[in-house]
């Protein structure tokens, strides 16, 4: 049995007032939530500190702008923590800030973290032209259901890690169908307790309903089972990997939003990466012509190898590739044949540590400040 | 298509290639998916008939291709370049910040017809291909990325050596000498000028008028448009901070940007403090300092081929609002990027009299 | 991190004008401050002493003392630290006397405006690192490049049992002009034969190596250990290399050709004969025309070529009057006229040489438009004077006056040195004023006419005062400290954009071909920043300037 | 050769550029320097000008800098309100008698915050600004002097004069004001004595046809240097006396030239700056220089000459020069270049006066037995050297003292005697 | 914001004085004790070369009200040419913002000579009146920045 937390109320609305209370009363100084951040309703993370500004917050809305992974490690990266903050993250977010605190790139001092067992988000650039609104509705149904909708990422439709692992407070939310009625969050940890306590809220003893979270990880294994045979083909053979990365630009876009990829500067952008006139010629040996700039697909399996045993699966790779290539499922598929390997899931377990570092991190560290 | 300029500018490639004039060709070329083009140096003539000097998308910026082959020295080949004017004013812009060497590089330049946003293309390549050809074909450019629509250089000359398409006969092109190396390679090829270049120069004349009209019409609204803090806040609110844009630009050469290096990550109760003063911080927070940032850096030597608009997954109108300031800035040094290699760098000197009206009014 | 933050009353000065508790209530709370106190005077001696006891009874770290402006009192609280042990540079100060208290008469602003400055200070000061002042080995033998009495002079004073002068002369003798001139002006004391006797000391000393008939071929490194390469004209492939400290750029000028100007007839027509040609013959002993007769008559043209080259010589009407003094002496009845344009004669004895000469044979005509023709066995001088139009002198012989133009072929000196030539082909000083010998390349200095047309007199004081700066800078056996505060360049970070390397006026950064990255040659750097705004990567660090000390005072500023 | 160790300590007389140029290089040398200066403050006549030809650079951040660095400057001992009243000895071993006057105010103890001058009931012309404006019986002589150390003129006042005022004093937070002090007198052992004691005016009184003293609007090159000064009375304001800003000006070169018997090398130059200054203050004004013959030696200053031509003045070569009331303004009649009588009329009128050796020269020649020439510059012993070394071995004459130069040479000199010193020790 | 409108408007102005002369000249204006408008926090560079634009841009969107860089007037630079470079990179960030429709009138550029006290606090004052007639710079408030 855990401690938990029901109120009457939506479970949005219940969490916005718990949140709104905690500011009013000083028990954390900011929060960290999804936001709409203007007038055309764009949504991206804020550290909220005023309270009147969490009307509107929508921590559990289904995009994913950036990794707050990312943003929680540059938060915490540096200076001390003297004022307590609170983050409401999606479970793939929250274990890929824990690859990076197990990598020295931030820590949890003063940082309490909420997640909810999540649906899934659509591709960010669907909300570009705002087309995801018009499905909004029809989510949250299948939320509610537990069921997979057909238009979020497939990363999230193939995602069996919908439950927030090393979250202080599991706000119960896929498969809840009264979740628009009711709250319901347990509080995992003292941490997440001290919360309830310092706002003096009772709570009651409580278990998740593992049957249907159960159930619901089912359809995603079955679900991921055909996303992986459909990629398996696709990759059969280095002619399946030109023709799936041909295309790539070499924007190392995916690099840059990846929660894993702390690197200051990244290996394959370094000096050691470069070719030389020499090295041109000598491919000539080999071949008649060769793709510039070099080594798109010598990036993509270099960065697979870096990070495959830590990736989250998070799916901001995918996002953010202007040219669509499937870069979060490739990573996904091959990530976890590695992670068995080792029987190790990124960032479900703080203590557990990484397999293998294969890099090192004080690369280029020097003059920065 | 209008394939024979394409095998007539194909076959002129192959025929110095054989004279020896050039070893190798640094030139677009399908992916094998079809699904869109990359640059491809080319040893092997005969692979020279699967190249596309005009491909409908730019999925890597020329200047960029040429950098990445010579930044570390000239090399043993001779390489002739073929890419679209934006791509040669971007290499020379590369050249003046030590990232070309350009001793053994020809760079040949071809009327420009614009090119298509690259997500259109890929996401859809028959059609793709299929509209490019009707727009080429009809000098019809509303399909082409906006930065295309107002480009007033597509027919610049800034290289060794230029391909004029318009105003040609059928089945042929204008070849247009603007350097020694370029005239070399034409008298090796017995390529003397013959025919005038009249007409070429009309249309060529015509085009960039109207576009120059159109440029600043759409500068104007464009300024309008993003103009002021909310707009602009706005506009690039949905910024996802993947800095796409600043690895697709051909002339943002550093190897980490200043926006990326740990200048800009600041400590804990740093975020805490503008939080609070603002009610509300937005994360990350830097988006709209790294694109103003990007814009002091390098909008003087923004070529406005809009290969940052391509990257952006989040179709933010990048390209659009850097061509708009990249004309004011590099106004201020009667500059224009890539025109012309001997050109210094605007960074890279100054006049003793020069700027007063940015030095107060006080005396 | 231990800060102590120190705010000075300054007698009534900022006490009266800022409420010091407040600041002192604002400054507590800070990160890493262990202690905050207020003080009557720092800067006096009990002050001094409080600061001294303060670092070790609270083991302070890093020390922010809020006083008057660093330009006062910067130093002296910097000496302090190092007294105590304590890094000097992990110092900072703000300056809430002159740029607060004293220009702000509302005590609430003052006092908002002193904690503002205070906090920047503790805020930037935590970013401060330790900095070591750097000694280098230095080398003090010194090049001196032209055999003039520039160079010589310069040898003579600086030659001497700890340091060995290479003195390079293009040509195969020593002496430059000078050595042709038989005296003086304005006391007409032997010349020629002077400078003999100093190039007899020259080659007598054991201290100074005689390079004649010899170019230089490179000049590597920087101030304090030059490599120097020297080449003979004669037989090219000799070359000789050697170390040295400092160089000095002696080179000198030579007189303008009048040849080209076809109005002054020289070359073309007999007894024209320049200034340099009539030294000589003075020299020789006799002063005579073509047919050995001596001349009855004898016009003296000033400022030739001065329209030619935009400036005024400034010696030229003097050595004009000098001749009269020869052809007094030699010839006497020779009916003598000067022509001139402005009579130049600056100085405080220089008017009375000028008065001295004067006599009832000597003429000075003020002219414009003049013309030199043949005119049988005369020469004829047509001219306009104040009064009229083309008057008409024919005289047996002109003297043409020609001015100083600098010597030709320095361009490998200039160019190794990254020293710079003006408009007008002389070598560029550090600064007209205060630093009229040295150049912007530490270490390279500039003597005699190389610099700017100039008299004897003013030619040796050239000499010595560069002898003064190496004596004063590259003494035997002493390191040489440069600045502590330079310019880094991340090697990972740079990518080889060189631009850097244009906006850096001192040449202290190179270009390393093997890695393209950028290399700040840290005893040139002057630690200007130049480069720190000017490179878009962010590669480089001004020390004690760096980003995040900026930011965090910027970050402060608008709170 | 002197059988006794010479001493290695330095004195060099007057602070002004030479003398700081000589001091910081001697210092830069580990040498330990004895700078006296006759007034209260360094900089000498350079911190008077705004800005110097011919690249118009400000003269103070040109000084500035090297003033602090005097200042801060550890091997170095300035003496302020000295004088040199005796001296023993010959090269190598020189014992110099210095009498330093008392300044009244504590260079330790003063902050320089000025609250001493408000309660000051005295006020008097203020020399240092050509008596262009007042200051007080206790004083600095301008904003930003240094030391920025105020001391009493106790000619003025009223303590000394036995009147019971303690205002200052009272007015002091730093007991920095002690009027018990006393003039003294003390012995240094010095190696080499560098004199770079400057220069001053001709007195222009001394040709009244040029109307100075008895017409308004008639300045010296120096009063206008101040007038134009930002830290200056009128804070850079041109202005004529009853404060309304001149439409014409005429600068008079070669003022005293016929009776000092030289030419001072640098008037033609200052002339043509005022020509600057002038322009940029009204753009509208109308300037003429009245020259006789222009001297613009070097390799700068024809190019200077031809931008201040540019800049707006008409150049006269004139003679039997005169100045006299017309009306509200000026009228100067002289014969031009043609020997034609001719006149123009201005509001203001500048004079450029020659240089003079500095009143106290004879005098220190005297006690440093060293020879002067017939304009009573200090001699130079031989001008086939770089004329910076006296009469008398181990004693140099640098600046202005041993000729009318500008600064460049000044500066050139004073590095001179350096390197004289360092060689031949 | 309600809040901001009470509250009497305090403007905060970035002040980048290069050490050689605008600094001094600040220093005169103290030791002159003329009267300057306390939202000046100056900010010492050895040269006005050392402002790298994105410091200023930094400034700018961090809610400086102003920024003020002082330097010293073309040719007096203590490095010789600083001061040129200084002013090409100031007219860069002056343009981008005006090109944004920013307020370009919060970026200012001055010379200020090491004896130009009266000239510095002109400057300061002018400057304090531009900024106060503007109003607060809303980006201070600005979530998204």
């Amino acid at each position: 049995m855990t401690k938990a937390l029901v109120r009457k109320t939506s479970t949005e609305q219940g969490l916005l007032t718990f949140l709104q209370d905690l500011l009013k009363n000083k028990v954390v100084s900011g929060v960290f939530s999804l936001k709409v951040i203007n007038k055309d309703g764009d949504i991206a993370y804020a550290l909220i500190t005023n309270p009147d500004d969490l009307k509107d917050a929508r921590p559990f809305y289904p995009l994913m702008p950036e990794n707050a992974g990312l943003h929680l490690s540059r938060f915490t990266l540096k200076g001390t923590a003297k004022q307590p903050v609170l983050a409401v993250v999606k479970p793939c977010e929250l274990r890929g800030f824990v690859e990076l605190i197990k990598r020295e790139q931030g820590n949890l001092d003063k940082l309490i973290t909420i997640s909810a067992t999540c649906g899934g988000v659509f591709p960010i650039k669907m909300a570009v032209s705002k087309d995801h609104e018009k499905h909004l509705s029809k989510y949250w149904e299948s939320v509610k259901k537990g069921e997979i909708h057909p238009e979020i990422r497939s990363v999230c439709k193939a995602c069996e890690n919908f439950e927030p692992y090393t979250a202080d407070i599991t706000v119960d939310l896929l498969g809840n169908s009264k979740s628009d009625a009711q709250l319901c969050m347990y509080f995992n940890t003292n941490k997440g307790k001290e919360l309830a306590t310092a706002l003096k809220t009772t709570l009651v003893e409580k278990d998740s309903d593992k049957k249907t979270l159960d159930a619901i990880r089912k359809k995603r294994t079955a679900e991921k089972q055909r996303l992986f045979a459909d990629i398996q083909k696709q990759l059969n053979g280095i002619d399946g990997l030109v023709n799936i990365f041909g295309r790539c630009i070499g924007c190392h876009g995916c690099s840059k939003v990846c929660p894993i990829c702390y690197c200051r500067l990244c290996e394959f952008e370094s000096p050691e990466a470069e070719y030389n006139p020499a090295h041109f010629e000598s491919e000539f040996k080999k071949k008649g012509a060769m793709k510039v700039p070099p080594g798109t697909l010598y990036y993509q399996l270099g960065r697979l190898s870096h990070i495959g045993i830590s990736c989250v699966a998070c799916g901001q790779c995918e996002d953010v590739c202007p040219v669509d290539i499937p870069v979060a499922m490739i990573f996904k598929y091959v990530g976890e044949s590695i992670q068995t390997m080792f029987e190790y899931v990124p960032g479900k377990n703080r203590d557990e540590k990484i397999p293998l570092i294969t890099f090192n991190k004080e690369e280029f560290a020097e003059i920065e400040e | 298509m209008k394939k024979s300029i394409r095998e007539t500018i194909k076959d002129f490639l192959m025929k110095a290639m054989e004279k020896g004039v050039f070893d190798a060709v640094l030139i677009p070329m399908k992916v094998p998916a079809g699904d869109s083009y990359v640059y491809v140096l080319i040893k092997d003539k005969a692979l020279v008939k699967d190249a596309d000097p005009l491909p409908p998308v730019m999925s890597v910026q020329g200047g960029k291709a040429v950098s990445s082959v010579t930044r570390l020295g000239k090399g043993n080949l001779k390489i002739a370049a073929v890419m679209r004017p934006c791509e040669v004013r971007a290499t020379n812009e590369l050249e003046k910040n030590e990232q070309v060497n350009p001793e053994n590089i020809t760079l040949i330049s071809i009327d420009c017809p614009g090119v298509l946003p690259l997500h259109d293309f890929t996401s859809n390549p028959e059609e793709g291909l299929a509209v490019f050809e009707q727009a080429e074909k009809k000098h019809d450019d509303t399909k082409m990325r906006p930065v295309c629509q107002i480009c007033d250089n597509s027919s610049l000359i800034a290289g060794d050596l230029h391909i004029g398409t318009l105003g040609a006969a059928k089945d042929s092109v204008f070849l247009i000498a603007h350097s020694h190396k370029g005239q070399e390679v034409l008298q090796t090829l017995q390529l003397s000028s013959k025919g005038s270049l009249a007409s070429w120069k009309k249309q060529v004349q015509e085009k960039v008028e109207n576009k120059k009209k159109q440029r600043s019409m759409t500068h104007k609204q464009l300024k309008k448009q993003i103009g002021g803090l909310e707009n602009l806040i706005d506009t690039f609110s949905r910024c996802l901070n993947c800095h796409n844009c600043m690895r697709a630009c051909p002339v943002c050469f550093c190897r980490l940007c200043y926006f990326d290096s740990e200048k800009v990550k600041n400590v804990r109760e740093d975020y805490m403090q503008q939080a609070q003063e603002k009610g509300t911080l937005r994360f990350p927070p830097d988006t709209t300092l790294f694109h103003i940032g990007r814009m002091t850096h390098m909008s003087v030597s923004c070529v406005s081929c809009g290969a940052c608009e391509d990257a952006c997954p989040v179709s933010l109108p990048v390209a659009q609002v850097f061509s708009m300031i990249a004309d004011e800035t590099q106004g201020l040094f009667e500059y224009l990027a890539g025109r012309n290699r001997e050109e210094p760098l605007p960074m890279k000197t100054f006049k003793e009299d020069e700027l007063h009206e940015m030095e107060d009014a006080h005396d | 991190m231990k800060i102590g933050v120190y705010i000075c009353e300054c007698g009534p000065n900022i006490a009266e004008k800022v409420d010091i508790d407040e600041v002192i209530k604002a400054v507590k709370p800070l990160d890493n401050v262990a202690v905050v106190e207020r003080f009557k005077l720092l800067c006096s001696q009990d002050g001094k002493q409080f600061l001294a006891d303060q670092i070790k009874k609270h083991e302070l770290t890093h020390l922010v003392v809020a006083a008057c402006s660093p330009r006062e009192h910067q130093q002296t609280f910097m000496d302090v630290c190092e007294q105590e042990g304590l890094n000097p540079y992990l110092f900072q100060l703000a300056n809430i006397r002159e740029q607060c208290a004293w220009i702000t008469d509302d005590k609430k602003e003052a006092t908002k405006k002193a904690i503002r400055l205070t906090k920047a200070a503790v805020a930037r000061v935590q970013y401060h690192t330790p900095l070591e002042k750097q000694q280098i080995e230095s080398n003090p033998d010194v090049l001196v490049i032209g055999g003039g009495i520039a160079g010589i002079q310069a040898s003579l004073q600086l030659a001497g049992p700890e340091r060995t002068i290479h003195l390079v002369e293009k040509t195969s003798s020593l002496g430059g002009l000078s050595q042709y001139y038989e005296k003086t002006f304005p006391d007409m004391k032997p010349c020629a034969s002077f400078i003999k006797g100093l190039i007899e000391t020259v080659k007598n000393n054991p201290h100074i190596n005689v390079y004649t008939n010899t170019e230089i071929e490179e000049i590597l490194g920087f101030f304090g250990n030059f490599e120097i390469t020297v080449k003979q004209t004669t037989t090219p492939e000799a070359t000789a290399a050697f170390e040295v400290g400092a160089v000095v750029v002696a080179t000198g000028a030579t007189p303008f050709n009048p040849e080209h100007i076809s109005k002054y007839g020289y070359q073309k027509i007999e007894n024209v004969i320049t200034a340099l040609d009539f030294e000589q013959m003075n020299l020789s002993g006799k002063i005579t025309l073509k047919n050995g007769k001596p001349p009855k008559s004898v016009a003296i043209i000033h400022c030739v070529g001065r329209e030619e080259k935009g400036y005024c010589s400034q010696i030229c009407c003097m050595y004009s009057i000098k001749f009269i003094r020869y052809l007094q002496k030699k010839v006497p009845s020779t009916k003598i006229t000067n022509f001139y344009t402005d009579l130049c004669i600056p100085g405080k004895s220089q008017q009375h040489f000028y008065e001295q000469s004067l006599g009832n044979h000597v003429d000075f005509i003020r002219m414009s438009d003049l013309q030199i023709t043949k005119q049988s066995d005369k020469i004829q001088i047509t001219y306009s004077n104040e009064k009229d139009a083309s008057k008409k002198l024919s005289v047996d012989m002109v003297i043409l006056s020609p001015v100083l133009e600098p010597t030709q072929g320095l361009s490998s000196i200039i160019e190794s040195t990254r020293i710079s030539q003006g408009e007008k082909g002389f070598l560029t000083e550090e600064h007209e004023k205060i630093a009229p010998v040295s150049t912007s390349t530490e270490g390279v200095f500039i003597a005699g006419c190389s610099h700017g047309p100039k008299s004897i007199e003013e030619t040796m004081s050239q000499a010595e005062a560069v002898t003064g700066h190496i004596l004063t800078s590259l003494i035997p056996g002493q390191k040489i400290e440069p600045e502590v505060k330079v310019s880094h360049i991340s090697e990972s970070f740079c990518i080889g954009c060189k631009t850097c390397l244009n906006v850096c006026c001192y040449g202290a950064i190179t270009f390393d071909d093997l890695k393209k990255v950028s290399v700040v040659n840290e005893v040139i750097c002057r630690g200007c920043g130049n480069c720190v705004a000017a490179c878009p990567s962010g590669a480089i660090t001004l020390k004690h300037f760096t980003h995040n000390q900026v930011y965090h005072e910027v970050k402060e500023a608008v709170q | 050769m002197n059988k006794k160790e010479p001493f290695s300590d330095i004195l060099v007389v007057g602070a002004g550029i030479a003398g700081i140029q000589a001091s910081l290089m001697l210092s830069k040398a580990k040498k330990n320097v004895h700078l006296i200066e006759k007034t209260s403050y360094t900089g000498g006549a350079s911190i008077k000008y705004e800005e110097v030809f011919s690249n118009m650079e400000c003269s103070t951040c040109m000084l500035a800098p090297i003033q602090q660095q005097l200042l801060q400057d550890k091997n170095i001992t300035l003496h302020t309100l000295s004088t040199i009243k005796g001296v023993k000895g010959s090269q190598g071993n020189y014992i110099v008698t210095i009498e330093k006057k008392a300044r009244y105010v504590d260079m330790v103890n003063c902050i320089g915050c000025n609250a001493c001058f408000d309660p000051c009931p005295v006020s008097v012309k203020n020399e240092f600004e050509e008596g262009l404006n007042e200051r007080k019986a206790i004083f600095v002589p301008c904003a930003g002097a240094l030391p920025n150390v105020p001391m009493i003129d106790t000619e003025h006042c009223l303590r000394f004069k036995n009147k019971k005022c303690t205002a200052c004093q009272e007015a002091c937070m730093f007991e920095a004001i002690d009027y018990n002090q006393k003039d003294e007198t003390f012995d240094i052992k010095v190696g080499a004595i560098i004199v770079a004691t400057g220069f001053s005016l001709f007195d222009t009184q001394k040709t009244p046809h040029y109307g100075y003293g008895t017409l308004d609007d008639v300045y010296t090159a120096l009063e206008f240097e101040r007038l134009y000064a930002s830290n200056g009375p009128t804070e850079g304001t041109i202005q004529l006396k009853k404060g309304d800003s001149p439409k014409s000006a005429a600068i008079i070169h070669c003022v005293g030239r016929k009776e000092q018997g030289y030419c001072s090398s640098v008037c033609c130059l200052y002339s043509l700056k005022f020509t600057h200054y002038l322009t940029s203050k009204l753009p509208d004004i109308k300037i003429y220089n009245l020259y006789s013959d222009l001297c613009i030696p070097g390799k700068s200053h024809q190019k200077f000459y031809e931008k201040m031509k540019d800049a707006g003045t008409t150049l006269l070569r004139a003679d039997a020069i005169k100045v006299e009331k017309k009306g509200k303004s000026m009228e100067i009649t002289y014969t031009d270049e043609n020997n034609k009588k001719t006149s123009i009329t201005v509001d203001m009128v500048i004079l450029a006066p020659a240089l003079l050796p500095h009143p106290d020269t004879m005098g220190l020649a005297k006690t440093l037995d060293i020879a002067v020439d017939d304009h009573e510059f200090f001699k130079e012993n031989d001008t086939t050297s770089s004329c910076v070394s006296s009469s008398k071995p181990g004693i140099y004459i640098v600046g202005c003292a041993q000729g009318p130069k500008n600064i460049q040479d000044s500066v050139t000199q004073a590095s001179a005697a350096v390197g004289k010193i360092l060689s031949s020790s | 914001m309600g809040v901001n409108m009470v509250e009497k408007f305090e403007p905060r102005i970035v002040g980048f004085l290069c050490n050689w002369c605008s600094y001094a000249g600040a220093d005169l204006a103290g030791t002159s004790k003329l009267q300057i408008p306390s939202s000046l926090t100056p900010i010492r560079v050895m040269c006005t070369s050392r402002i790298d634009p994105v410091l200023v841009l930094t400034a700018f969107l961090r809610g400086a009200d102003g920024v003020l860089i002082a330097g010293c007037h073309p040719g007096d630079c203590h490095y010789d040419e600083g001061n040129y470079y200084a002013r090409r990179r100031f007219a860069i960030v002056k343009k981008v913002v005006e090109g944004l429709g920013l307020e370009k009138d919060r970026l200012r550029l001055s010379w200020v000579s090491a004896s130009e006290g009266q000239r510095f606090a002109d400057v300061v004052k002018e400057f304090n009146e531009t900024i106060t007639k503007l109003g607060p710079n809303p980006m201070k408030k600005e979530a998204s920045l």
